[in-house]
């Protein structure tokens, strides 16, 4: 077991290599390099050569996938030094590149339900940042009821036909392969009937569109099946027996949502006006006090995120400690919850220099402000809803019978 | 035996009761018909799409003229109707529930009712009647500032002979992009004073503002702008009682619209709610989303129970107008936000995308919010108007 | 049909009547007759022989029962007359008179469903306060579920023979009768095997006994019934049928709770202290202004208010005109709320000033503030529960299909 | 390649775990034993019903006492166990789980702890083994207002020879009317200063306040009280910072308490959800309340994580901790109200019962919330410790 000292020697390594390798670029919260870095894959390019060099540095490192083992191109460390990893990266800026989708969702997957030749092919891959994941779980009629889902793979001897919809597929369009949800079993039940496929997205038949939010355009696609062969040996886990699999992986989807929300909208890491900074901006004497109504909600609102980051905080402290933890299902909930209250707030001090889509009049940090306000509202619907979320608390910690 | 010994007052007025009458039932019909027909809500994304940079539909304007509602509370001797707040308020609720934009808050209830109750025959006579002929657009100025204040710290207007030169800048003009006459609020030593400024005077500079509810409004500068004399509007350094006034009955016409709005977007979620399965039921039958939607539905009687009051206040001239309009605003601009939030949550995915409605609602809220003062203006200054503000 | 002049003028007549009646010690909001006065019934005694015959030309007035025809000893009131009568004895602090509970809920539902004899031995003496009446309804086990109630009543020849418990039976223990439920057919399905009896209470075999709340001694009661014998003739409604008497009667009660937990507590008529006028108070310099996050929380909670009154306003307007009015159930829920919110900040405002339960360091008015503040938590309970309320308003108003 | 400029720093100190060592495991057991021993939540009502003056259970004092904990933060050269706050928030915690009164706030964490940091030894040695030992109750006398106020405005000490007059009066000291001394902070031209005296001098006054909360605290009157010039605590005018840590630290511990106090009646108005059935199901298998439980679990959570960062900050002498502290207080005054509040509704009809618990929950709340500032105190002055305050 690793002793606290010896975390605390090694997060000065850590500090270290980071003040030696990390570029000024990273910095540069829009950098049209960042995106290639934080998802990797086939056709992410990376142009700037300080990019390129730091990040194929710190693939060296391992520390895209710090827990996986070596072998597997990981760092080998433990959850107490990744989390330093992790911390010491966002401290720098750097944080992003760490938020890989394959690497904290799919990845521990395949190492529990793969064969020996899918963990071989798939895993050190994505810990190199060569082949970028999505995943293929909600539809169009099925978003929380997931089990619900309609996509059908129908088995013509060595492979799978797949035809149906997925929505909600993250940076689907500049993915290598998805994690797929089918129904292999429509007679069953529903839970019982469902597979998970491993789909490489340049097979024939599948066309993938970005949606469109109302806070702009995103990088969640849409994607069509249409009569799409899969080999069955790109099938994850017993077939009809997918349900089981996405439950044991639904938890990481949850707590990386949050995580990557946040680094997205920079809760954590980049520098960004405080509240207060803001309000006083917008004063006639910027100078003044604040009134008393206003430093009382911004108090609110800095005191509710305060607390959600020592839950967070001790989270992590009771999970390494063997204590009862809050659940996963809370840090959602309240994490979307918190962050949307701020971003009501931000948008309520800015006032009218905030209600701007385009023009001359509107700074960028302001057409930034109601971008990220807009987006904010998706927070408690993606990655399971926040009415789920209760629902899980109600049930598993709770205890609440079922109606 | 002893009796009370208050003496018997005369029995106070008898309140306006808070229903519609059959005219305005009627006129609400017409007004429903005629959105349903010229303004679907698809025309919002249509018109950004196409680079559209009036922000409201010349048609629909046009439409309004024809059916005598442009100008529906403005003097029947300046081609107006004459009618009441209550009219209009009818008429902003249907359009807030399609979202229409149209430059009736702007033309009507801000520049056009400033010159009706401030202005001199001439004045009025130039524009009023255009206004209700649909030939003119007016634009009230009147904002410095990103937070609203009605005090125009930051213009001036400095004597000269002959006139007044303009200097400063105004925020978030509605409708001054396409104004064909600026009514532009500046302060000079004895008070803030109103002022007609034709908007291709030299030093006019007018910037364009597209905003997230896909509506369009104006920065102006104004640059050592010179205007004559017959310019002024009412007394100079005279206005801000004036101005009041304009802003509280227009705040109210806007609460209508937002109540329309809020209560058309809780309907179409209630409509979803009921349509929508998942879990093998429609998601209108768990407790958890029906107790949401029946909160709300309480929040949005009160809401309407609070605008009806506050246009009845002032069409009633009650002192407790200036009050009410404001408590109508603070509750509003929280009710909208808080609807679009939840209509996005209740619809799911599919609510935050462009192509669906909820998205709609939400920026519109937060634009409505901030014009004319968000609720934290509002509250404190129902607070000042009762005694105890800060 | 009265027209809006001709109620200007009923007006101005029944101010004159009560500013030449209302006898000073109206005002007097711990007057022992108060209770008397509001109830009625055998037992009251009005002491005070100004109130007496203020009781006396009050009840030869009619205006006990306004809205009842002159036989039944009203004063054959149109509903636009009769809250003229309730406004102006609110006015002079006597609307606590006219708040009772056996012409506003027990007497229509007699009227409806009586015989003619039953009508005739009850409706006159509820209208001239001869006889107090109390409702028997929920159970210990049974109050948001009301069906499922279990008192039970046994046909023996012609009589019943019940036996069972109620409890929340307002001032059962100074009244004469109850409209109580009970179960006459225990195999029907749980709405089908009910029926109303009224119950003379002094019959054997009854027991009251009033309930400490949490706000102090109450009114409220729990009534046991030890095989109390009651004559069929007194039953309303046919036999099993009650359930239909009480979906009739429950619109009555819940709206007659909200006016009078309203006037009780002086949310209406008696002059109380105005939330600044709390503040202020208790500021180092009563003359300052307030803070400004403390003038924030006075102004939303007053905002509240006006929309709460304007919305009875627009309730009853509407009602009148025929137009859609507000839901009786959105009136209880949100008066509830309000009422409680206001309770809550007054107490807030008035910080430890307000924390006594006695002692010669506290106010009366700050005795009575704590004591108003705990006993507003039942608004939300009694007369059904908001959760039921919203249950109410989610299937009737808004048609959400059951779960 | 270039380097991100920054010099590396040392890694900052580790921030101590949120989590509760073995030691504060086995004590968070003993105490949960003595407190189901001892001081069952009926001996409220029992001690209300025989007409109780004290407010508390001596039987309880002396059982803390024995077991060490009363000084388990005191030096343990006065007899204390020289714990960490954590420590005793493990036992304000589990004493609010049964709303059960205890002298330890009064006499450990505020004079007790005041006395311990500015006393000087004689005055120390005077009182704090007597705490520890059980044989003096100590308080601390520093409220003149109604609302929190560190500042004394109305209690003065004047100089004269030998000593000092104290005149104004007090309110709300906690344990108060059973103190054997009491520490009274005043007022004189150089600044506050706080002064050891003597409950049964001349020209006190003590009156009894029967909270609803079932406590007892008292009103002090100072009516040219003279002390000696060595009843004063530390230096004259000086004590406001040691007042302000001191007044920081026992907020934390009540802020623990009412975290107890919270959990407590949430996790048995959860088993009432579970057991009480209506409509033939148990009323916990709604959805609508199920949501409820569980957004209130969820806030629970978040005060948990609120107060231990707060009572980590104190042992850590972080330069947040008065922050942090203040974020507690407003967060757990709202939380314990909306709590009990929210107890009695899910309760229904028996909640409204003084019978039942959720009523002993809600009045507690209230005492606790107005104790050493309320929401709106602690918000405005985390405001302004972070430089915003109005």
């Amino acid at each position: 077991m690793t002793t606290a000292a010896a975390l605390d020697s090694f997060r000065a390594d850590v500090r270290a290599w980071f003040a030696e390798h990390t570029p000024a670029a990273i910095a540069d919260s829009r950098h049209p390099d960042r995106g290639a870095m934080a998802w990797g894959g086939r056709r992410a390019r990376i142009e700037d050569p300080a990019m390129r060099t730091f990040y194929d540095e710190l693939v060296a490192t391992g520390w895209i996938a710090p827990t996986w083992s070596k072998d597997e191109s990981g760092a080998g460390l433990s959850a107490a030094e990744a989390a330093i990893v992790r911390d010491e990266a966002t401290r720098v800026s750097a944080g992003f590149v760490l938020q890989n989708f394959g690497t904290l969702m799919v990845g521990p997957l395949i190492r529990d339900f793969g064969t020996d030749e899918q963990r071989r092919r798939h895993l050190t891959a994505m810990a190199r940042g060569e082949i970028a994941w999505c995943l293929g779980f909600s539809e169009p009629d099925h978003g929380s009821d997931l089990a619900g889902l309609q996509c059908r793979a129908v088995r013509d001897g060595e492979v799978y036909v797949v035809t149906g919809a997925k929505v909600w597929n993250s940076r689907a369009h500049r993915s290598d392969f998805m994690e797929l949800l089918v129904r292999t079993d429509p007679d069953a039940p529903k839970h019982h009937g469902i597979s998970v496929l491993m789909v490489d997205l340049s097979t024939p038949g599948i066309s993938i569109s970005p949606i469109e939010l109302i806070s702009g355009g995103s990088d969640f696609c849409e994607t069509r099946f249409d009569e799409v062969r899969v080999p069955v040996d790109h099938r994850l886990g017993p077939e009809h027996d997918g349900w089981r699999l996405v439950q044991h992986g639904l938890r990481f989807e949850r707590e990386a949502v949050v995580t990557m929300a946040m680094a997205e909208t920079g809760f954590t890491g980049r520098k960004r006006a405080t509240l207060d900074e803001i309000a006083r901006h917008h004063q006639v004497d910027p100078s003044a006090p604040l009134p008393g109504d206003v430093a009382s909600q911004i108090a609110a609102a800095e005191i509710e995120q305060l607390a959600f980051r020592a839950t967070q905080r001790r989270a992590a402290d009771a999970a390494r400690a063997g204590q009862p933890a809050p659940h996963p299902s809370v840090l959602k909930y309240v994490g979307a919850k918190v962050t949307q209250r701020r971003r009501d707030l931000e948008m309520a001090l800015r006032g009218t220099s905030a209600i701007g889509w385009k023009g001359a009049a509107y700074t960028d940090e302001s057409l930034r402000s109601s971008r990220e306000w807009l987006r904010a509202f998706g927070l408690s619907i993606e990655g399971g809803t926040s009415e789920i979320q209760l629902n899980i608390i109600a049930r598993r910690v709770l205890d609440l019978p079922l109606g | 035996m002893t009796a009370v010994s208050s003496t018997v007052s005369a029995p106070s007025r008898r309140p306006r009761p808070l229903v519609l009458d059959d005219e305005q039932l009627l006129l609400r019909d017409a007004a429903r018909a005629l959105v349903a027909e010229c303004a679907p809500m698809a025309d919002l994304r249509d018109r950004r799409a196409a680079g559209d940079d009036v922000g409201f539909d010349r048609a629909l304007h046009r439409r309004l003229v024809e059916l005598g509602w442009l100008g529906i509370t403005l003097p029947v001797d300046q081609g107006g109707s004459g009618g009441r707040l209550a009219d209009a308020a009818v008429l902003f609720e249907v359009l807030g529930a399609n979202l229409a934009p149209a430059p009736l808050l702007s033309s009507e209830l801000l520049a056009g009712r400033l010159l009706a109750i401030a202005g001199d025959p001439t004045q009025q006579s130039a524009w009023l009647p255009a206004v209700c002929a649909g030939q003119a657009i007016l634009a009230l100025a009147f904002e410095d500032r990103h937070h609203h204040d009605r005090s125009s710290p930051f213009t001036t207007a400095t004597r000269q002979s002959g006139g007044y030169v303009l200097q400063g800048a105004k925020r978030e003009v509605i409708d001054g992009h396409v104004a064909d006459q600026l009514v532009v609020v500046a302060r000079s030593s004895s008070g803030c004073s109103a002022f007609l400024v034709n908007p291709t005077s030299p030093g006019v500079t007018i910037r364009r503002n597209h905003l997230i509810d896909h509506r369009i409004s104006a920065d102006i500068s104004f640059d050592g702008v010179v205007v004559d004399d017959d310019a002024l509007v009412g007394e100079e350094g005279a206005i801000d009682a004036v101005l009041d006034g304009v802003l509280d009955r227009a705040t109210v016409a806007l609460c209508a619209e937002m109540l329309g709005s809020a209560q058309a977007i809780f309907d179409r979620t209630v409509a979803y709610l009921r349509d929508r399965v998942q879990f093998d039921q429609p998601i209108g039958s768990f407790q958890a989303l029906q107790h949401r939607a029946a909160i709300w539905h309480c929040d949005l009687e009160l809401a309407r129970s609070l605008v009806m009051a506050a246009v009845a206040a002032v069409d009633d001239e009650d002192p407790e107008a200036a009050a009410l309009a404001s408590a109508a605003k603070a509750t509003l601009s929280d009710l909208l936000l808080r609807s679009g939030a939840e209509a996005i949550q209740l619809h799911g995915g599919i609510g935050m995308t462009y192509e669906a409605d909820p998205g709609l609602f939400v920026t519109r809220a937060r634009v409505a919010a901030a014009l004319l003062g968000d609720a934290t203006f509002h509250r404190r200054r129902f607070a000042t108007l009762n005694g105890y503000g800060p």
